[in-house]
C-alpha cells in the first residue's frame, strides 16, 4: 500500500488535470468530467483505505449528509441563479478547510505532524495560513452570495480609514500567527479563525455587488492555494497539484473579468465601484431623443433582415428571456433570416454566464461565437437585437478617453444598420455610465422586459 | 576628509577595509541564509519540502496552460468544476475523522467531510447540468 | 459432461469452485504484483520513484503545452534549442569526472563532458544566431 | 548546500521552460535563449560544487576542447546546411549518453547507485536502456547526417528480411539486458552497446533522404527520454524534467511533420520511401505541353501585378536563392507591388527551413504567413513566385485520391491568376510524383536555377 497510495494520488491528479483538459471544447467537456469524478472516487477511496482510518461510521454519515443537501441544492437551482451557488459552495470549501486545520491541530498525530503542544514550526504556520485563508473564503464568499442573492445590499458599503483599518487588522493577524508558533496556545489558533472571519466581511463589504464574481474568483484561486499548503502538511502531492490548478484558474479568471472590464485588480478589491456615479452620465444627454419603438416594429424589421446578431446581457439573466429568445431566433430561421449571437467576455454577471444561459434554451454552441471572432461581421449585419445588454456595447469605450470604461473591448454594435436596444428603461448599466447609442439615428429602443418584449415580438412573427 | 595627494593612500586603505568588511558581512548573511533555510527544510523532512516545491511549480505551469486553453464559453463549468475539485481536501478530513479516538477533533473532521462533500456532490452534479445543455446542431 | 438436470447441482458446485480458485489466483497476482512494486520502490528509495514519475508527468505536460506554442516559424531554433538543453546530462558526466580516482570511468566522464560541451556551446550559439536574423519590419 | 542543490537545480529547470515558452514569438525568442544558457550555467556551477566533485583539471580541459569545437562548428555553419549540423550535434547527445553511462557502470560509487558489481537492479536497468538508447542515437545520427549531408547515398538501402532482422536484434538487446542484471559482468555492457551501434545504423539505413528529419526528430526525442531515465538513476529531477521537456519537443516536432507530409509515423520508420516512384508519374503527363517563360516575362508580369505571394521550398535552400528573392522583393515593393511568403508546415527538409532562411535574408517576420493563415488570400491574388517548392503546391493532395500525398494539406497557388514555376526540370519533388500544375492554363514554368533566375529577374525589374 505504501508505493500503491502514492501512486493512486498521481492518477488522481493526472484525473484532475485531464477534467480541466477536457473542457477546451464542449464536445470533449463531458468526457473531461467524467475523469474529474473517477479522480475524486480514488482519491476518496485510496485515503479510506490508508492504515490509520479506521472507523467508517461518521466518514459515511458526513458523505451521506452532504452529498444528499449538494445533490439537492444542485438539481433545485434554476440556471440564473448560478453565480450566487458557486459563490455558496465557496463559502463551504473555506468553511471545511477551517474545519481541517482545526482538526489537525487538535490531533496532530492522525497526520503525523507532531503531538498536542508540540507540532512542528512549519506545520503550524502552513495550518494558521490554511486557517485564515479558509475562514476569509468562508465569510467573504458569504458576502459575495448575499450581495449576489440581494440579501446584502449591493451597493458597496463603505466608512472612513476602513483601508488603513483592514491593513492593521491584517498587521495583527500575523503577530497572532507568531504568537501561536511561539506558545503552541490554542486560544491563539481561535483567535486568529475569528480574525479573518471578520477580516472576510469587513474586506468585501465595501465592494459593490457587480464586482461579485470577481472576488468570488479571487476566493476560489485562495482555496486552491490553501489546499496546497494542506498539501505541504500532508506530504501529499495530490492536494499540491489540485491546488495549484485551482490557484491558476481562479487567478486567471479574475484576470479575464479585470481585462474585460477594463480595470486593475487592485482597483476592484478597494472596492467603492459601481456606487453613485450612475445618476451623473445620465443628465449630459438629456436633450437628445431617443427612438421608440414597439414589438411590431421590431418583428417586421427583423422579419425582412437577412442577418440578425442577437447580443444577451444581464439584462436577459434576470429577465430569463432566453427561452422566449429562442423561440423567436427559430421563427426568424424560418423566415430565411440567418441569426446568431455574440458574447462578450463580461457580459452578464460571471464568466460564460450568456453561454449557458443560451444552451439551457437550447441553443447550438455553433451559433455563438465570441467577441473576437464576431466583432468583423456588425458592419455587414442587418439587425443586432441588443436584448439586457448595455456597458457591453457602449461605443464611448473606444472614443471618449474620460469614461471609466475607456479601453474595455466593446462589441462594436453600432456598424450594423438597425440596432434594437431592449430595455426597460432609458438608464445606465453595471458601469454606471450613460450609452449614447441609445439616441443614435440606427437605434430602436425597446422598452420593457426583456422576457414581455420578446415574447411579444414572437406573437408578432406568428401572424 | 579631503582628497589631498598626501590622504590618497590612507583612503584607499580605509577603501578597501570598508570593502572587506561589506564582503564579509554578506558572506555571514548568505551562510546564514543557506543555514535557515537548511533548518527550515530539515525540521520538516527536507526531501519532501523541496519536491513539494518542484511538484507545486510544476503544477502552476500545467494549471496555466490547461485553463488558458479552456474555451470561453465554458468558463461556467469550469467554476464548478474547480470549485468541486477544490474539496479535495477531504482527503485531510477523512484520516481525522477515521482515526479511532474520539473528540473534538473527530468531530471538526466530521464536519469537514459533511461540507466538503456537499461541494463534491454539487460541484459535479451543477457542471454535469450545465455540460448537458451544451448542445450541437440537431 | 451431458447437460442432464441430474448433473446440474454437480456442474453448479464445480463451476462455482473453479470460480473460487480463478478469484484466488488473481488476489494472488495482485499482491505479488504489489509486493514486486514495493520491492522495486524499495530497492530504489520507494519515495523518490514515485516523487519522480510525479515530476517526470506533470513536465511531459508542461512539455506538451510549452512546445505546442512554440510558433512554427521558430521550429529550427526550437531543435536547436532542446539540442542544447539535452546535452544537461553533463551533470552526470561531471560527477565521475570530478570524483578523485583516476580510471577508465574518469576518462568516460571526461569525454562526456567535452563531446556534452560541444552540443551546449554549439546548440546555444547556432541558436542565437538563428534568433538574431529574426528581425521586424524596419 | 544539500538543500541549495536541489533548489537550484529546480531553478534551472524552471528556465529551460522558460527557454522554450520564449520561442512562441519571435519577441520573445532571444530572451528565452538567456533563460536557457543562464539554466544551463547554474546546472553546471551547482554540480560542481556538490562535494564529491574535488578535482577540476580534466573538466576545464573538456569544457574548453567542446567549447571551442562547438563554437567554431555554430558560427562557420552555412544557414543552408543547418539540418546536418542538428543532425551531427544529436550524435555527439548520443554518444555522451553511452560515456556517462559506461562511467557509471564503472565507477558507481560516485554516482551513490551501489558498488562495482554490486549496482542496484533498477540502476542497472536504467543503465542499459540509456546506453542502448544512446549508441541508437550516434550511429542513427551519424547516417542521418550523412544521407543529409550527401555523404551517404539518401536513397533508401533495403534488403529482404530487414524488418525480421531489425526485430530480432532487438530481442537479442532485451535478452542482454536481462543477462547484464543478473551477472553484472562488462562483457554484457559492452555487448549492448555495440549492438545498439549496429542497430542504429540498420534501422536509419533504408529511410530515405528526405525522411532523415522525421528521423533527426524522433533521435532527439530518445535522447531526452534517455535523459529523463538517467534522471531516475541519479534522484535528480532537473534531468526528468529536462529530459521530459526534450521528449516531448521531438515527438510533436515528428508529429507535425508526418502530419505535414500525410504519412504515418510507422510508415517512416518502415523506411523505403522516396526511391524509384518517381519515373512512374512522369511519363502520364507526357503529352501535355508546359508553357515556359523566361526571367523577362515573369518580370513584366510581377511588375504589373498588384500582389505577389512567394512560396518557396527545398530549391531555394539548394540554391541559396534567399537573398536574390530579397532584394528581388525589395524591387517589387518599391513598384507598389504588395509582397508576402506563404510558408508549408513540411515546406525544405526541417520544421521551420524556409523561416530561418528567409530571416537570414532580412525578410521581416510579418512579411511571413503561414499556411492556414495565407491559404485563402490565393484567390485574390495576382501573382504567386514559387521557387524550388513542389510538393507542397501539388493539387492532387487533394483530388487525387490514389496519389501517395492524398490527404497532405497543400497551399492553393493554383487560386492565383498566375503561377510562376522556379525549377530546374519538369521534373518531380522529394515525393517523387508528378506536378499537374505545371501543365495549367494559368502556369508559366521558369526552368532555371533558383538563384541564377532570381537574380535574371532582378536585372530585368532594374531597367
Ligand atoms: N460577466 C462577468 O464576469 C462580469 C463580472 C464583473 C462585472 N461585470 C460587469 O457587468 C457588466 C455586464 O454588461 P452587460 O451589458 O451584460 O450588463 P449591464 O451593462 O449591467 O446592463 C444590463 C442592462 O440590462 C437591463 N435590464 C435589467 N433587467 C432587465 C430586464 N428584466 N429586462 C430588460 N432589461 C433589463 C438594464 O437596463 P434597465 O434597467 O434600463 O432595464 C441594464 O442596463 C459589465 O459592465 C461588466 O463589466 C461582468
Ligand atoms: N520540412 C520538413 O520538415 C520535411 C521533413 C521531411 C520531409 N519533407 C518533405 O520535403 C518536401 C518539401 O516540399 P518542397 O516543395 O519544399 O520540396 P520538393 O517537393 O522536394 O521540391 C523541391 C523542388 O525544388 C527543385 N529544385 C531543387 N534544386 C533546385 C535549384 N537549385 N534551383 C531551382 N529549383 C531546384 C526541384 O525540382 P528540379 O529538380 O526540377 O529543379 C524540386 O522539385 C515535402 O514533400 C515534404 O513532405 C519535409
Amino acid at each position: 500500500m505504501e508505493t500503491l497510495a502514492p501512486l493512486a494520488y498521481l492518477i488522481a491528479s493526472i484525473c484532475f488535470i485531464m477534467a480541466l483538459r477536457g473542457l477546451s471544447s464542449p464536445v470533449t467537456a463531458r468526457q473531461g468530467l467524467t475523469y474529474g469524478i473517477s479522480g475524486m472516487t480514488l482519491a476518496i477511496v485510496v485515503t479510506l483505505l490508508t492504515p490509520t482510518v479506521s472507523s467508517y461510521g461518521l466518514i459515511i454519515l458526513g458523505i451521506a449528509i452532504g452529498g444528499s443537501i449538494g445533490t439537492i441544492l444542485a438539481k433545485k437551482i434554476a440556471m440564473t441563479d448560478l453565480p450566487q451557488l458557486v459563490a455558496a459552495f465557496h463559502s463551504l470549501v473555506g468553511l471545511a478547510a477551517v474545519c481541517v486545520a482545526a482538526s489537525a491541530f487538535f490531533n496532530p498525530s492522525a497526520f503525523g505532524i507532531g503531538e498536542i503542544g508540540d507540532i512542528k514550526t512549519v506545520s503550524l504556520i502552513e495550518m494558521s495560513i490554511g486557517t485564515a485563508v479558509g475562514a476569509l473564503t468562508f465569510t467573504g464568499s458569504l458576502i459575495a452570495w448575499g450581495k449576489l442573492q440581494g440579501v446584502v445590499s449591493g451597493k458597496p458599503i463603505t466608512f472612513g480609514g476602513q483601508h488603513a483599518f483592514n491593513a492593521a487588522l491584517g498587521v495583527l493577524l500575523v503577530v497572532l500567527i507568531i504568537m501561536l508558533c511561539i506558545t503552541q496556545a490554542p486560544i491563539y489558533f481561535w483567535a486568529i479563525t475569528f480574525l479573518a472571519l471578520a477580516l472576510g466581511i469587513l474586506m468585501i463589504i465595501p465592494i459593490g455587488g457587480a464586482d461579485m464574481p470577481v472576488i468570488v474568483s479571487m476566493l476560489n484561486s485562495y482555496s486552491g492555494w490553501a489546499a496546497a499548503g494542506i498539501g505541504f502538511t500532508l506530504h501529499n502531492n495530490l492536494l499540491i497539484i489540485t491546488g495549484a490548478l485551482v490557484g491558476a484558474s481562479g487567478a486567471i479568471l479574475s484576470y479575464i473579468m479585470c481585462k474585460g472590464m477594463n480595470r486593475s485588480f487592485i482597483s476592484v478589491l478597494l472596492g467603492g465601484f459601481g456606487g453613485e456615479q450612475a445618476a451623473g452620465g445620465a443628465a449630459d444627454m438629456g436633450d437628445r431623443q431617443a427612438k421608440i419603438g414597439s414589438a411590431e416594429d421590431a418583428a417586421y424589421i427583423m422579419k425582412n433582415a437577412s442577418s440578425v446578431i442577437i447580443v444577451p446581457g444581464y439584462g436577459m439573466a434576470v429577465a430569463q428571456a432566453q427561452h422566449a429568445l429562442r423561440e423567436m431566433a427559430d421563427l426568424l430561421k424560418k423566415e430565411g433570416v440567418k441569426v446568431t449571437y455574440a458574447i462578450h467576455p463580461v457580459a452578464g454577471r460571471m464568466p460564460g454566464h450568456m453561454n449557458v444561459l443560451l444552451a439551457e434554451a437550447n441553443v447550438p454552441y455553433e451559433d455563438v461565437f465570441e467577441l473576437e471572432d464576431i466583432n468583423r461581421d456588425f458592419s455587414q449585419t442587418d439587425v443586432v437585437y441588443v436584448i439586457g445588454a448595455n456597458d457591453i456595447t457602449n461605443p464611448s469605450a473606444k472614443t471618449d478617453s474620460s469614461s471609466p470604461i475607456y479601453g474595455m473591448p466593446v462589441l462594436d454594435v453600432e456598424k450594423a444598420q438597425t440596432v434594437l436596444f431592449i430595455k426597460r428603461s432609458l438608464g445606465s448599466g453595471y458601469a454606471g455610465i450613460d450609452n449614447p447609442l441609445f439616441y443614435a439615428d440606427n437605434t430602436m429602443m425597446l422598452l420593457a422586459d426583456a422576457k414581455k418584449m420578446t415574447e411579444d415580438i414572437v406573437k408578432s412573427l406568428e401572424h | 576628509m579631503s582628497d589631498t595627494p598626501e590622504n590618497l593612500p590612507e583612503n584607499a586603505a580605509n577603501l578597501a577595509n570598508t570593502a572587506k568588511d561589506l564582503a564579509d558581512q554578506a558572506a555571514h548573511i548568505a551562510a546564514q541564509a543557506s543555514q535557515l533555510i537548511d533548518q527550515a527544510a530539515g525540521a520538516h523532512g527536507g526531501e519532501f519540502l523541496i519536491t513539494g516545491i518542484t511538484v507545486f511549480i510544476l503544477a502552476c505551469f500545467v494549471g496555466y496552460y490547461v485553463v488558458w486553453r479552456v474555451t470561453p464559453a465554458l468558463h461556467s463549468p469550469l467554476m464548478g468544476v474547480t470549485n468541486a475539485i477544490s474539496s479535495v481536501i477531504i482527503v485531510g478530513a477523512l484520516l481525522s475523522v477515521g482515526a479511532s479516538e474520539v473528540g473534538f477533533s473527530k468531530f471538526m473532521g466530521f464536519l469537514a467531510v459533511t461540507l466538503a462533500s456537499v461541494n463534491i456532490f454539487g460541484g459535479f452534479i451543477v457542471t454535469s447540468r450545465m455540460l448537458h445543455m451544451f448542445k450541437k446542431k440537431d
